[in-house]
């Protein structure tokens, strides 16, 4: 079960982890990003590609069920303007098992990192700058296709 | 064909999207962005840096070598950083 | 900041996180045990070794914190009879960054595994019986033992 | 000294908990063991097989050549099964 949603809406930890936890599940993992409230940001707005954002986001949580022995895959990601502690992304897996639910979580948020289309820009007093891609998140990302080439 | 701007593209240039008439000699990504360099002003600010650039050429990600001979829907942005 | 708790109640899955998610934490991950109910288990119930499980719980989530730049690690466990589907164990951590909270809640929930004293008791219909330990979990284990001897 | 006892241990000998008192010789886990397995019933039951079970002495775990001189506490009880 497959379950990908992109909208401004904060993002409801609770209804989307229950949502996963039915049937056999016994192994529940998630990962959730928040805006850091340290580095004086005032304001972090998410920009999306309408309809390319969803499909990369569904091929990534493809890819998952097919790697791992899941029973769900969560990718929920907020877009539009957000405050320091509020919730950007969160991704929960579900598996009979912890090693496949810990490792695909691992997997889910790594590969958001550099596969799907959002881009940050944060607001400092008056001052918006677009955040810069990172180069350890390709490299997160890659150890997994390294993995894949195996 | 529709091109599509995000982020910092989207803001030097001042447009989301837009629909050109094409010349003849624009076959691939990298061929459509000096097209729309040579506007100047926006256009030549958003594509001062290529090797900055990534696109989408009908929602699939791809090099900037790739073509966009008979693409409906083309999208310049800067690398992602969502998450 | 370390949480331990061990308890008959139920897990609260919402208050658990939000504790975790202030300050200017970026990265939440969490991995969360619950009954499965595909193998006729009716109840499972769980014993512990009361103070000396605690003290195990606080000596794991001291030592992530060493290992790891963590802001916040919480293992809540329950403890007495459960139902399937019920949530049995949560360990949560909080982290600046997305690395340090995903292997350090990897790193508590296989400690846990085979390093704090609890023992499940399976009930299917009339016949009760103790769950056996698994080498994989004491595998699962060594491999951060590996890691440190590094 | 107390000796507690959990989970099929505590089952099979019938208590969760003891304060015996012990002869001289006895001063590790595996001569405790050996002592109160010879008592039979559910003790010889429960210790039938010593590599099946581990203990902790004042809350600390330990092997079964642990020393139990000097121990206020000591737990009994098979491999843990938690998470």
């Amino acid at each position: 079960m497959i379950r990908i949603h992109v909208s401004p809406q904060p993002i409801d930890l609770l209804g989307e982890t229950t949502k996963v936890e039915g049937g056999n599940v016994g192994a529940v993992a998630s990962f959730c990003g928040l805006v850091r409230a340290d580095d004086g940001v005032d304001v972090l707005e998410l920009e999306h590609y309408p309809g390319a954002t969803e499909a990369a986001l569904e091929r990534i949580a493809r890819t998952a069920t097919q790697r791992w022995s899941l029973q769900a895959a969560t990718i929920v990601h907020r877009v539009g303007p957000m405050r320091p502690g509020e919730r950007i992304v969160l991704v929960i897996t579900a598996a009979p098992h912890r090693r496949d639910a810990l490792d695909a979580c691992a997997y889910l948020i790594d590969r958001l990192k550099t596969d799907a289309p959002f881009w940050k820009r944060e607001t400092r007093g008056l001052e918006a700058r677009w955040v810069e891609a990172r180069a350890s998140d390709t490299e997160a990302a890659s150890r997994w296709r390294a993995d894949d080439a195996k | 064909m529709t091109i599509l701007y995000f982020a910092w593209v989207r803001e030097r240039i001042g447009l989301a999207e837009e629909a050109p008439r094409l010349p003849d000699g624009v076959t691939s990504v990298a061929e459509l962005i000096a097209w729309l360099a040579a506007r100047g002003g926006g256009y030549a600010e958003a594509f001062a840096e290529p090797e900055r650039l990534r696109a989408a050429v009908d929602q699939n990600f791809v090099g900037l070598d790739a073509s966009v001979i008979g693409a409906r829907e083309v999208a310049i942005f800067p690398p992602v950083t969502g998450g």
